[in-house]
């Protein structure tokens, strides 16, 4: 199979979790986006590591994946705590500092 | 198929493993010490100690550094002159950093006592009333170093995805660990990590795209299959791009810079200062190595993408710091500025930067943590009589240098060292960026640096305006109370003298900056 | 040798710093601390002078070189030729009187002792900047200077003095950032090395024409915002308006020559080519500059904005001189120098006396003087004629030199500057007939005379320019190898090369 | 006693400084010391003058530099002194006739509370005048320049608590001032061309200039002079000059300083003998002047601006003699002498007058005066005889030289300025003697409370040697020639042209103008009533009652544009230059202002900025890359 086709789909797979960061207001479906782009370059690693015959990228992945979960427990964890002060996890709060 | 082990030479990273292992025994110490008073008391003690032990043993490291030095892990990390210098500076940091997290005015410190409730509960007033603190700040501020200062050290651009969460993970949540408006912080810590990890994840995509093309993640590798190839691959090209983006974030360059505002504002006070001296510094000695040692091949390529940054980072803080009206916001865009002074260097590379950019970042961080050391002093009383938020409004700085002569003078000095006067460390830290620059023939990147250093004269000096030339409304003697905790006072000192003595006789950190202007690849 | 620049210059921040220290129950001892110890410097200057060698007025001497940051190759060096030692003796020579002058201008201590302090400090950086033999140490003294002067201006002023301060500032900033530039760019054209900014390294080097001229450009715009020349001028009378009159004097009258201190001492020698390339668009504004704060001046309402644009005008004249290219425009020019500031300084000092005595610097606000306070109108006239270049006084001979001087490079030039001539008259003699002349103004009927310490003050620099004005030679004679040096120097270097090739 | 000559500059200027330094304490002796410095330099001026008679013609040039003043250089100056016959001739003039207006000003101002101020201007006035005439280059001149410029406006000034005095002495000096340019440029002119502004060089290197050069610094000479002199256009200001007290206008605005630009155009003769055009000029200025000034002369009722009007047209004469070339320097000087005594006198006079009428000027309230003021009528009337041209009183010698030199030359030249001057002749007769019969004869006009009365001794003795001099000085000096040939070491021998009118033809038809000018004057005021108000009159008389418009003209071509453009200049400073800087310093806030909005405190657009970003990097890299 082409890996050119890994490599489209990764970048579509980057694209939507980008996306979902630029038009979700659910700060939660937001940083979901975000872990998605994350395994969009997994994705990349894994395949480039198989093309160039490079395993490092195989185990590369796997520190990303780790680093996603600590991740996913900061991340958490403060939408938590926000959530508990505001009672809402909206990214369109209105925002007490700008400009 | 088999993965070689990596020899890992221990020595070079000691000054991390102190500071790391110091974070885990605060852990412990989280764990195992009950009484609150006795639990701060350690780790203040131990926070202090590791960071300053870890700038000692940085020093010594320096001496008994054999040759340009060595890679310490397979290609993963390296130890050389370049990073040991940055590892002194970010320990020297990380300990005035401490210094400020630990100050307590009337029996409270800048933190929340009790994350875990909401703002305003019936429980944070009676957490705040038992005396409670958050201690962990001293552990995450650890870690935070830590990561910072394996930073420097990276040659790979997973690793250094890696790193890169290692030190914002524990920013993110000191971020939000305000005592004060805690609503604001959590916005602050919530934008934060989003954008953080945002940048993170375009960082790695990039970081992919380049191992695509070169088969490598180690600096040595990308920088030979950039060299062997003679055709700039698109996807080579939009990898660097996008790896670039997320150091960039980290170091606050537009248009990566939206999130330092709010979060300068928000963050408590002593996590403003730690943050804006040492993630930009860890950011930018990140930023050096990958540009001077992986990507020096494409230099023609980046050097567009380096110019359309930094004068757009130089114009934007300038510009936009100018119709600021609260201290921290101020500082926040004078420090996107800054930024962008420091890409002016960055952009000719040439090795004179490698030492100019340690010397900026030294200048730039001692004034920045001590002008947030003066923040955090100068506080707004409540109704009640008690001591309240900091009064970061500019109008309430009015008269400051009447009511508090050293403390405005300090951070008047600050300020003059961030505008780059004579005489003050940023002057000569602007001096040698911009040389770096000249150098290489980046003329028209510097009449913009200097434009934008004299338009950013303006809002320094209006804040100098206001300290000492504005005569003070009578009702600020009830509603604004200078404190004077001994912490920050030592901080402000160590960075006045640190910014004095730069000025004046820079000559041997000149010279150390100098020696470290190497990178072993 | 007995290191008398170091001296000079360490000695008034000293005191300036024993000042900032005294115990608030010592500070009304402030006054004569700091006056003692600005006649000391005086004194020693003095001594300097004496023992200075005129007939090697051209080298530098009492030099002093020591490496200072030799990563970017700046040293303390510092060493005075002639030019340098009739600015010092200038400086030295007005700290003082203006610290008498002032002498009961504060009755808080601590404000006091905070002006006096400030004033010090900048007496240091005035002789550092005329003696500094670096480039990078005279760029230092250049920015740094600004933060007492601003303090001084914000500090101590009239209503608009914060404003004042910060656009004086921010116009210096302007200025002194784009020279950093240049400063930089020039290292980097020099030899380079621990001493690659000593002036006496960067002279003769073989820039390409563009990087010569741009660096020429950053250092003279740096410079005509100092020696304000139209239209980067506007800075001074917002800050002459406002701020202290002694102030006032020590800027405009020492400070501004830094400009043309610098033009002299640094764009010819330094940029030979350049300056000729860009001379005729300068001496253009450099006229235009002679004729325009002429106009304004007579325009004034206030005194202190009339003195000065007055010197918008007279920096014209001194710029024309420079860059006239001829030994004795030159000459005049740097004569002027000094003359100009014994005249303005005089007449800073002696409109503060006014001002003191009305609570008003508003011409309308006074009249028929003439007949209460004879000897202040008297002294009042004489520096007023001195300003107007009057036979005798030792203006007169500096602009006389520039003008018939320059004839030969400038022509046109010269003949609409000469009607600066009739224009200077119109300011001076029109102020003074509304401030002294006619009918005694009500309300001034019991104004008193100038005091025995305003005449010590008036006194010297009277005496200073009446004396010049007859035997210039002292001053010429040590003026004379510094212009030929700059003018020889600006013999085109690389038009030999250029011709062979 | 020549090589003490610097004695003369320097007494005078000591004593002035001694009595303004003193201040009151010079109360009580200030005017002593001045009269008694004014007199050394009587002493000390004849006696250089005895020895340099004792000298041979040739070497009658006494040059001695006192130091060097402007040292090394390209612009060599030393001040030194030069004495020659020229130059002698003014130190006696001046000493002579400023010694006596000391005296006579002793007595004048004898109730002045600032008397010894008053002297010590004096002194100044005519230290500087010798310093002007001794110098023996155009800079050290130029400092003698300004320096009776300076001496005069204090003078003018002196009574300046009335602002119209002060304002006054501020036109003197500042229309001084316009003609000191000319000064200037000719010094920049000759240091560019001639390589040298002292008299020996500048004039060593005359001839080898080319006749441009000559005739621009000619030209710029000749504005000094006018400056100075009150020429065309530059006259305006001695009218108003008369503010002063009179024995100022005696001293400086009769006889010395408003010559001096005479002395200017003679002393310049080598570089005006390369400059022929330049000469037409000053001739043509000075037939101007001359006829301009009898003009508003004739119409004048205040007896000093009549004087002043009368001096600004005798110097017409002498400009015009000065601009015939050498034909005429020693004319010139010659009829500025002869001037200096009976113009002097008559001022004088008219300040006796004064002082018996308690300060009035106006001539509609005089008359009759004849029998009050018996010794004031008297010398007053020999310097009337004496500027009518009345042989053999001393005008005669000399304005009859100048017209008949005026007549020497070729095509339309000589009758131009040959008639002028005669014309010339015939209205000074007229406003003269319409001066002279309006005060000292007709009846009484003055009010009741008005008692005139004969000035004291210390004031008439003065008068009476001015008249004397006034009477005799002219036979004496034209005797053989004397005066000419004195003079001749310095304006050179001239080949003696030929009048186009023969010379008894002249004279006589000089004399019947003048003989018809006292006539009409007459008719006028002695055989009829002088009515008390100014009666009306023709358009040209108006005109010259109003000085010929000439402050109008000044003031629509000159003053008025410079007070708009002064205007218009405040405004554009404010408005423009630091408009646009304080515009930059507000745009670039309005500009922060602006992209703040950009941040807009929400997440998601943060992640758009990014982005954005990313793409605008993207692009850059990789079109860069292509």
């Amino acid at each position: 199979m082409n890996p050119m086709n890994y490599v489209i789909l990764a970048t579509v797979l980057f694209s939507v979790g980008a996306t979902a960061v630029l038009l979700r207001r659910n700060a939660i479906i937001a940083f979901m986006g975000i872990e998605l782009m994350l395994n969009a370059s997994n994705l990349l690693l894994v395949t480039f590591a198989r093309v160039n015959g490079a395993i490092a990228g195989q185990v590369d992945a796997f520190a990303v994946l780790v680093v996603a979960a600590a991740e996913v427990v900061v991340g958490l964890a403060i939408i938590i705590a926000l959530s508990r002060s505001r009672q809402n996890i909206s990214l369109d709060e209105p925002s007490e500092m700008k400009g | 198929m088999s993965v070689p082990s990596p020899v890992i030479l221990w020595g070079p990273l000691v000054p991390v493993l102190i500071v790391v292992g110091a974070a885990m025994v605060g852990i412990l110490v989280e764990a195992f010490i009950r009484q609150s008073a006795m639990r701060r008391l350690v780790q203040t003690v131990l926070a202090l100690a590791a960071t300053g032990a870890a700038m000692i043993v940085a020093f010594l490291q320096w001496a008994v550094l054999k040759g340009d030095g060595a890679r310490i892990a397979g290609n993963y990390l390296v130890s050389d002159r370049q990073s040991l210098a940055w590892q002194a500076i970010l320990a020297l940091f990380a300990l005035m950093g401490m210094l400020l997290f630990s100050s307590r005015t009337q029996g409270e410190d800048a933190f929340t006592p009790l994350a875990s409730v909401a703002p305003g509960s019936t429980e944070e007033a009676l957490a705040a009333k038992r005396g409670f603190a958050q201690t962990e700040i001293f552990p995450l501020g650890l870690f935070a170093a830590a990561g910072m200062m394996l930073f420097t050290m990276v040659s790979d651009t997973i690793v250094l995805f890696v790193v890169l969460e290692i030190l914002s993970l524990p920013l993110y949540l000191l971020v939000g660990l305000a005592r004060r408006r805690r609503l604001m912080s959590q916005e602050a810590a919530l934008k934060y990590f989003l954008m953080g990890a945002f940048a993170s994840a375009i960082y790695l995509f990039g970081a992919s795209l380049v191992f695509g093309y070169s088969a490598a993640t180690s600096y040595a590798g990308i920088a030979a299959s950039i060299a062997a190839g003679l055709d700039r691959q698109p996807m080579l090209l939009a990898g660097v791009a996008l790896m670039l983006v997320g150091l960039l974030f980290k170091l606050g360059a537009v248009p990566f810079h939206a999130w330092t505002p709010d979060v300068y504002q928000g963050a408590p006070t002593p996590v403003t200062a730690f943050m804006a001296a040492a993630t930009k510094a860890a950011a930018a000695a990140a930023l050096a190595r990958l540009l001077y040692l992986a990507l020096f091949g494409l230099a023609w390529e980046i050097a567009p993408v380096l110019w359309t940054v930094a004068i757009a980072t130089m114009l934007l803080g300038t510009v936009v710091a100018i119709v600021q009206t609260d201290v921290k916001r101020m500082l926040a865009y004078s420090s996107i500025a800054h930024a962008g002074f420091l890409l002016v260097a960055l952009t000719s590379f040439r090795g004179d930067a490698l030492a100019a950019v340690p010397f900026y970042m030294l200048a730039y961080g001692l004034a920045t943590l001590g002008a947030f050391a003066v923040v955090s002093q100068v506080r707004e009383r409540t109704p009640d009589g008690a001591l309240g938020a900091e009064a970061t409004r500019l109008g309430q700085w009015a008269g400051l240098g009447r009511r508090a002569p050293w403390l405005a003078a300090a951070m008047a000095l600050f300020l003059l060292s961030f505008a780059g006067i004579p005489l003050t460390a940023g002057f000569i830290g602007k001096f040698v960026a911009f040389r770096a620059a000249i150098d290489a023939g980046a003329w028209p990147l510097v009449l913009v640096a200097v434009l934008a250093s004299a338009a950013a004269a303006f809002f320094y000096v209006r804040l100098i305006v206001l300290m000492f030339l504005t005569p003070a409304p009578p009702e600020f003697d009830e509603s604004v109370e200078v404190t004077n905790a001994t912490g920050p006072w030592l901080v402000m000192l160590v960075a006045a003298a640190g910014t004095i003595l730069l000025g004046v006789l820079p000559s041997p950190v000149l010279e150390l900056a100098h020696q470290a202007a190497i990178l072993v690849p | 040798m007995f290191p008398f620049l170091t001296v000079l210059i360490v000695l008034p921040a000293v005191a300036a710093i024993v000042l900032r220290a005294l115990p608030a129950s010592a500070r009304h001892a402030s006054r004569p601390i700091a006056l003692g110890s600005a006649i000391a410097e005086l004194a020693l200057a003095v001594v300097m002078a004496v023992r200075f060698v005129p007939s090697a007025a051209g080298d530098h001497q009492f030099a002093q070189v020591h490496s200072w940051i030799p990563q970017i190759g700046a040293s303390w060096a510092v060493g005075v030729d002639g030019m340098g030692l009739l600015l010092i003796l200038l400086a030295v020579l007005l700290t003082p009187l203006v610290i008498l002058a002032g002498w009961k201008d504060d009755d808080d201590a601590d404000r006091q002792m905070k002006y006096l302090g400030l004033i010090l400090a900048l007496e240091s950086f005035m002789v550092l900047i005329f003696a500094a033999r670096d480039v990078f140490l005279f760029y230092v003294a250049f920015e740094a200077m600004l933060i007492p002067l601003y303090f001084l201006i914000g500090l101590f002023g009239g209503e608009q003095r914060r404003y004042a301060a910060v656009k004086f500032l921010v116009f210096s900033l302007v200025g002194g950032l784009v020279m950093l530039a240049g400063v930089i760019a020039l290292y980097g054209a020099g030899p380079g090395g621990s001493q690659g900014f000593l002036t006496d390294n960067l002279k003769g080097l073989s820039m390409s024409t563009t990087t010569e001229r741009l660096i020429f450009v950053a250092f003279f715009f740096a410079f005509a915002i100092k020696a304000p020349m139209v239209p980067l001028h506007t800075w001074l009378p917002t800050v002459a308006q406002t701020a202290r009159p002694g102030t006032t004097t020590l800027l405009v009258a020492v400070l501004d020559k830094v400009g043309t201190f610098g033009m002299i001492s640094l764009c010819l020698p330094l940029f030979p080519n350049a300056s000729r390339w860009a001379a005729p668009v300068i001496i253009s504004f450099a006229v235009a500059s002679v004729i325009y704060g002429a106009v304004l001046a007579i325009g004034q309402k206030d005194m202190l904005r009339l003195v000065a644009y007055t010197s918008v005008s007279h920096f014209g004249v001194m710029v024309l001189g420079i860059f006239a290219f001829r030994q004795t425009a030159l000459e005049g020019s740097a004569f002027y120098m000094l003359n100009h500031g014994l005249s303005t300084g005089a007449l800073f000092l002696v409109v503060g006396f006014l001002i003191k005595r009305r609570g008003s610097a508003q011409i309308a606000d006074f009249g028929g003087l003439q007949r209460v306070v004879p000897v202040l109108a008297g002294t009042f006239l004489i520096i007023g004629l001195s300003a107007l270049a009057l036979p005798g006084l030792s203006p007169f001979v500096s602009e006389i030199m520039v003008l018939v001087g320059a004839y030969p490079a400038a022509r046109a030039a010269v003949i609409v500057a000469i009607v600066g001539v009739v224009l200077a008259a119109l300011y001076i003699l029109l102020a003074y007939q509304k401030i002294f002349t006619g009918p005694v103004r009500k309300g001034l009927e019991k104004t008193p005379d100038l005091s025995l310490r305003e005449k010590l003050v008036t006194g010297p620099l009277i005496v200073a320019m009446v004396v010049l004005g007859f035997v210039p030679g002292v001053a010429l004679t040590v003026l004379r190898d510094p212009a030929a040096a700059a003018i020889t120097t600006t013999v085109p270097a690389n038009t030999a090369a250029e011709v062979s090739q | 006693m020549l090589h003490l000559s610097w004695l003369i500059i320097a007494v005078p200027l000591a004593s002035a400084a001694v009595i303004l330094l003193a201040g009151r304490a010079a109360r009580k002796w200030g005017h002593w010391l001045a009269v008694a410095a004014s007199a050394t330099t009587v002493i000390v001026g004849i006696g250089a003058f005895v020895q340099m008679l004792g000298l041979d013609r040739g070497d009658r040039a006494f040059h001695e530099t006192l130091f060097r003043w402007i040292p090394g250089g390209e612009l060599s100056v030393d001040a030194g002194i030069l004495v020659d016959p020229l130059s002698m001739s003014f130190v006696l003039l001046v000493s002579v006739v400023g010694t006596l207006i000391h005296v006579y000003s002793v007595a004048y101002m004898e109730h002045d509370p600032r008397r010894s101020t008053f002297f010590a201007y004096l002194n100044l006035f005519i230290a500087a005048m010798f310093l002007l005439v001794l110098a023996d280059s155009y800079l050290l001149l130029f400092v003698g320049w300004e320096g009776v410029g300076l001496a005069s406006y204090l003078l003018i000034g002196f009574w300046n608590q009335k602002s119209e005095f002060a304002t006054a002495a501020n036109k003197a000096f500042i229309v001084n001032r316009i003609g000191d340019m000319g000064l200037i440029l000719a010094m920049a002119l000759m240091f560019a061309h001639l390589g040298s502004v002292d008299f020996a060089h500048a004039f060593a290197a005359a001839p080898g200039a080319s006749t441009g050069v000559l005739t621009a610094i000619g030209l710029a000479l000749l504005l000094a002079a006018c400056g100075k002199s009150a020429q065309f256009p530059l006259q305006s200001w001695l009218g108003d000059a008369m503010a002063g007290p009179t024995p100022v206008s005696a001293l400086i605005h009769a006889a010395t300083m408003v010559t001096a630009g005479v002395y200017l155009v003679v002393r310049s003769g080598p570089i005006f003998a390369g400059a022929p055009n330049a000469l037409l000029a000053v001739a043509a200025v000075g037939a101007i002047t001359l006829v301009m000034g009898a003009i508003i002369g004739m119409a004048k009722d205040d007896i000093k601006k009549a004087l002043a009007a009368s001096t600004m047209s005798q110097i017409g004469y002498m400009m015009l003699a000065a601009g015939l070339g050498p034909v005429g320097y020693a004319f010139a000087i010659f009829h500025l002498l002869t001037h200096g005594f009976f113009k002097a006198g008559m001022f004088l006079g008219a300040g006796s007058v004064m002082h018996g009428m308690d300060d009035q000027v106006n001539m509609r309230r005089f008359g009759g005066l004849a029998t009050l003021m018996k010794f004031t009528w008297v010398t007053f009337g020999l310097g009337w005889l004496a500027i009518l041209g009345v042989p053999p009183f001393s005008g005669f010698w000399s304005k009859d030289k100048i017209i008949e030199a005026a007549f020497i030359g070729d095509g339309w030249k000589p009758w131009v300025f040959g008639l002028t001057a005669m014309l010339g002749a015939g209205l000074t007769a007229y406003y003269m003697s319409r001066l002279f019969f309006m005060t000292f004869y007709g009846g009484k006009r003055w009010t009741d409370d008005q008692h005139p009365h004969e000035s004291p001794l210390m004031m008439t003795v003065p008068m009476m040697i001015l008249a004397a001099g006034s009477a005799v000085l002219g036979l004496v000096l034209a005797r053989g020639n004397a005066f000419t040939a004195w003079l001749e070491p310095v304006t050179g021998t001239v080949a003696h042209g030929e009048p186009v009118l023969a010379v008894p033809l002249i004279m006589t038809l000089t004399l019947i103008l003048v003989a018809l000018g006292v006539a009409a004057a007459y008719f006028q005021y002695v055989s009829r009533p002088v009515p008390i108000t100014e009666p009306r009159a023709s358009v040209l008389t108006l005109a010259a009652r109003r000085d010929l418009f000439q402050d109008t003209v000044n003031g629509a071509l000159v003053q008025w544009p410079g007070e708009v453009l002064t205007r218009i200049a405040v405004y554009a400073d404010a408005a423009a230059i630091d408009g646009a800087v304080n515009k930059t310093a507000s745009g670039t806030a309005g500009l922060g202002e602006v992209v703040r909005k950009l941040q807009t405190g929400k997440v998601r657009s943060y992640a758009a900025t990014m982005l954005v970003g990313v793409v605008i990097l993207l692009a850059i890299v990789v079109k860069g890359g292509r």
